[in-house]
């Protein structure tokens, strides 16, 4: 099967926004696929959690978010973070733990923040992002703004309490806040349904009386749809929406994680509905991209790549003088 | 923001009228400032009324009542905070604060070191200690908040230290957890408090009454105990002097130094439990600093190792008091 | 107005049965009253958390149990207490403190055990004690037995994380629970509509397949059955039951609180509907209890309490060389 | 359960192959034993395997995967026990207890205490620390626990301890957290563990090396960099001791103070902050009670009051090695 076939429906979105949606797709699979190699050949240290497959879940919300709306992630979270506009070099240094790290590679993996983009916080803990994100859309109801919030969080952490907390307040205060759950399937080695009877996780937002939307997370367009909705929704101060974006898991948990116990055909049909090439494809069937030029673009978009690996590679990473700094603000005494 | 020092402005305050006059001064002062907890509103300006009136003088949106949801709670407190304002968040108990340690521990106090400094957390973090109703309403955490690097704790006992240290946290930042306890808070007492925007500076100490031969080092509830221990070794012609921390993190450990450097002797004393607590560090630290220059071993007068019992028989003994820790200075003085 | 001419519909149940919920509802009743008689006048210094109104929605569930099934409650568990089988002599002793209370004293008026009559944990933590009734509902599970665990916990409980979580494992596990939620429409000084936009508490319950039923708390039978459903549900081994019965609070939330934030005409439909003498009036009514014999009940009662009182004002509290018992099992090298 | 030595009968393992061949030991003898947590079943047996196989071996009732839910969990396994059965849960990282505090604090430590004795809760909590994935995965929070009454602390350093400590958990009557650190977790040595219902008894601490002019103080991962620096210095005529505490709750008073008496000097080290850490306890214990009988105050080797770095060159100085740890000794041995 090839996924040149396939029909992503009609959509008024400017061509030009539908190719950066798709060079963002682009950049982030082959960043991703670039760090990676790089791990397996020993290039580096690090460790790494793929988001193949996701690339229209996280794009495609994004897109549809103004640059100055907020977003949180989570250690799965390059493909929200790149689609924030954060660069390349800041990815990868952060990846690296370099001083040209968005953190100064103080963070890392985990905890990639770029404030400057509204990418800001990034939490290895599963579903705590939620509750942080009311306190930005609260920011931006109290200072008067329409900023707007989005989150993301893994299908898992549905079955973590905060966010249980988080729905309630968001929908009392009417937030503007889009709680985005990347449903891949799986939270680490279980799949969904050996966590939860819930058929379908938006479902959860019902007793709220928050929408709750889920979408097919490998057709960017619908992706993008339902969070321009949810995004309008909220800058109406109508308050919050839960968006499921179903994208099965391609790869394993982690990078190093082979995914053994994922089963084969199911993993062999997310393959055939990999978001990167689906949308490749169709703007060449739609006529918005020629197929050498397809070529080309993946071309350039490996040697920014290379390039922002080599930058980050050849920067240094913080001295250890710097152990003890950004514990509090500068001058503050702190303890040894 | 240096201490200033009580003038003709003030103004005689409980504890408690002190730390909704901070409240009020931030809230008036800096539209940033916002409060939000559990039953914080009119009626009731919350559960013990210290937030009583601000929601009628500055509406429910800056003054805001929560559901029962710690988690969201100070999870909102970190976004809010994000998003440029200054949150001062309630929560209720200190039992309750085990609610939030993923959000206060994992998130707010690690994200400006995790951001590499290029963003932090102008949050305050208000609850009560030594609340005496039983196991679960009564403990006293703040060792534990001690051992989190990036979180700032303060523990006053006077009103006008109240008002100050709160106006500072609600200015600093850095998340600030403000521990207000509740026989303070239950206080009918007043005293003098400078009018409005007064501070006291974090992670200073104050020397709460001189003395020569032994030096009290406590806070929060128990600077009142140790100050009236000090009065009745005073008549058995004992000087204490009485070193009131009013902050934990950062710890004023000059004056610490300073005082049994000049004393020799040292009382450790606190309402939270002995073993692993508060008074183990300032214990540790007293003896690694001044090694060779103590003429005894420091004591500490804590807790018991125990939940917080509720017989009124074992919980007038679980906790120091006055006579508790002049027993101690008594043995210390031998 | 009066509660006379109630009616509580027809009830197949012996009337020996109701004649013993009546019992229950009415010591309850008695006891409390009594009990904050005592702090009123200053006879004995305490806090206490009052039931008067939810005498049903507490009797009614645990009538509808059996004497092995396990409870858990909260700081306003008297009514769960008493229903479940504890002594007033017990709950007195524990709620000043005395040797002859059912914790020695240790515990005090927010955390009775009584695991002897199946009252395992009073939780002084909102919504704490659900994810606890899942774990006994394992043990049931697990040791092949068919007890059913009942965890009882107010409508502002509902805004607690801890309780989605428990909701999700039970349905996943089938777990014997019934989640019963006291809404009696205020947690402290909040109403049910300034913390949630969900209009019916066991709406909550759906996105989890747990059935959610809402029933008049007022009215001990209608509690009662849905009770005994839910029980017959758990105890087949179908799963649990998300039970919310409704009774409105007629007090403040503690003893001291005069409730004045609370509407008036509200509370005055309150007491129009107290359940106790609704359901007297009722048994009355039906012919099952004579009106002279309601007076004398109330008149046995009422002595059965002070003679209970008494005798835990006249015990002891514990010694002081106690203080340090029981932190971990005897002979336990306890730090000091 | 007396300590048994090792014997004929031991096997080589890893500290991983002890953690779960005690769990195998435990299921096995006992019907009450059940294990839940996040991905303990086959597959994948733990997100590093420690539980594989035994899902296998004795059913997914009784090696329970969970929703990815703590609190569900810890509240799981207090309902459990006191159901009569013994639950050993698995947080997954220590910095994820963060989300069980109020289960674990609040009710479970507490719970003997306040039914005045007449209920109790036999559950194990496992959690992994010292994981090194930055500052949201690698921390180390014993000292909070030591700080709760009611709940023993086990922290083991070598496989046989592991298996006999965890065993010894499993029976307690009272809950036990025991902790694993993570580059015992992952190294691939094998050592002798006595097979079968192997205990070592909580709260007793092991001498694992002899020595005459000083003390190290020790537990978990950094038991083998204080061997390793005991190993330098003897190079250097300097024989230092190494005490593994093993449990840090009840902690063993006499073994440490033994060897300190005879020593004449400490140091403790351990991987988690200095300030407010296990080791204030310690060296104020020593201090207080050896006083006068030290040639030089107490020094203490930990990590510093930073949340755990990500990047290498920061990760690599925040904790102590084996070279800072001599270092130190150095220091007090001048
Ligand atoms: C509270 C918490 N528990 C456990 C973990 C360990 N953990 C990391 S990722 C993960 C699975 C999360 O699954 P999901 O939310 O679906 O996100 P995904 O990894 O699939 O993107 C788990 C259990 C964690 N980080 N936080
Ligand atoms: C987690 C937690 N937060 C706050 C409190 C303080 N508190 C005690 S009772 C209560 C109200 C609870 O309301 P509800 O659940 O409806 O029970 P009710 O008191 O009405 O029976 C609150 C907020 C607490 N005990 N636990
Ligand atoms: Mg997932
Ligand atoms: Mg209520």
């Amino acid at each position: 099967m090839s996924s040149a076939d396939v029909d992503l429906g009609a959509h008024d979105l400017p061509v030009d926004d539908l190719l950066n949606i798709h060079r963002t797709m682009l950049t982030i699979r082959l960043a991703e696929q670039r760090f990676m190699r790089g791990l397996s050949r020993g290039e580096f240290p690090g460790f790494y959690f793929p988001v193949q497959g996701m690339e229209a879940a996280a794009v495609g919300v994004i897109a549809a978010l103004r640059p100055d709306d907020y977003y949180i992630t989570t250690y799965r979270g390059i493909a929200d973070i790149l689609a924030k506009g954060s660069s390349l070099e800041a990815v990868f240094g952060e990846l690296l733990g370099r001083v040209t790290g968005m953190s100064r590679g103080k963070g890392g993996t985990m905890h990639m923040a770029d404030p400057d983009r509204g990418m800001m916080l990034t939490t290895g803990i599963v579903g705590s992002g939620t509750p942080i994100a009311n306190g930005l859309g609260l920011s931006a109801q109290l200072l008067g703004n329409d900023r707007v919030t989005g989150v993301s969080f893994g299908d898992g952490a549905t079955s973590i309490g905060a966010l249980h907390e988080a729905l309630n307040l968001a929908s009392l205060w009417d937030l503007p806040v889009i709680f985005v759950c990347h449903n891949n399937l799986w939270g680490e080695c279980t799949p969904l349904e050996g966590y939860t009877k819930t058929a379908r996780l938006a479902e959860r937002a019902a007793p709220f009386g928050i929408p709750g939307l889920t979408v097919d997370g490998t057709n960017v367009l619908e992706v993008y749809d339902a969070a321009a909705q949810a995004a309008e929704r909220a800058r109406r101060g109508d308050g919050p929406t839960f968006l499921e974006v179903v994208a099965p898991r391609i790869l394993g948990h982690y990078f190093g994680d082979t995914g053994s116990y994922m089963d084969e055909a199911a993993v062999e049909q997310a393959r055939v509905n990999d978001p990167v090439p689906k949308l490749g494809d169709w703007l060449v069937s739609q006529g918005h991209l020629g197929p050498d030029e397809l070529d080309t673009l993946t071309g350039q978009i490996a040697d920014e790549v290379e390039d922002a690996l080599a930058t980050a590679l050849n920067s240094d990473m913080l001295p250890a003088d710097e152990l003890r700094t950004d514990v509090f603000a500068p001058g503050v005494d702190t303890p040894r | 923001m240096a201490s200033i020092q009580p003038t003709e402005t003030d103004r005689e305050m409980t504890f408690g009228e002190a730390i909704n006059d901070a409240l009020d001064v931030a809230l008036g002062n800096d539209p940033t400032v916002f409060l939000l907890g559990e039953d914080i509103a009119d009626p009731p300006g919350g559960v013990v009324r210290l937030t009583h009136g601000l929601s009628t003088k500055y509406g429910t949106h800056r003054v805001r009542a929560t559901p029962i949801s710690e988690q969201a709670i100070a999870g909102a407190a970190i976004g809010a905070a994000l998003g440029g304002l200054r949150p001062v968040a309630e929560i209720m108990l200190m039992d309750f604060m085990t609610l939030v340690m993923d959000q206060l521990v994992n998130h707010a106090a690690k994200h400006r070191y995790m951001s590499g400094g290029t963003s932090h957390l102008p949050l305050t973090v208000r609850t009560r200690i030594g609340h005496r109703r039983g196991a679960q309403h009564s403990s006293s955490y703040e060792a534990w908040f001690m051992h989190v690097p990036g979180i700032k704790v303060c523990a006053p006992t006077t009103a006008a230290d109240a008002k100050g240290l709160l106006l500072s946290c609600i200015a600093d930042d850095d998340p600030c957890l403000f521990l207000e306890p509740t026989p303070m808070v239950r206080s009918r007492r007043r005293s003098p408090v400078p009018e409005g925007d007064y501070r006291v500076p974090i992670g200073q100490a104050a020397v709460a009454r001189d003395g020569s031969d032994v030096s009290i080092i406590t806070y929060g509830q128990m600077t009142p105990a140790a100050l009236e221990a000090a009065a009745t070794l005073a008549d058995e012609a004992i000087s204490a002097e009485v070193v009131d921390l009013r902050s934990l993190v950062p710890l004023d450990h000059r004056t610490v130094l300073n005082s049994v450097a000049k004393t020799h002797r040292a009382v450790v004393t606190h309402a939270a439990a002995r073993f692993a607590g508060p008074g183990a560090e300032i214990s540790a630290m007293i003896h690694e600093e001044l090694f060779g220059e103590l003429e005894r071993p420091v004591h500490r007068v804590a807790a018991a190792f125990t939940p917080v019992p509720f017989a009124q028989s074992l919980e007038q003994v679980h906790a120091p008091d006055a006579s508790t820790i002049a027993e101690t200075v008594r043995e210390v003085m031998k």
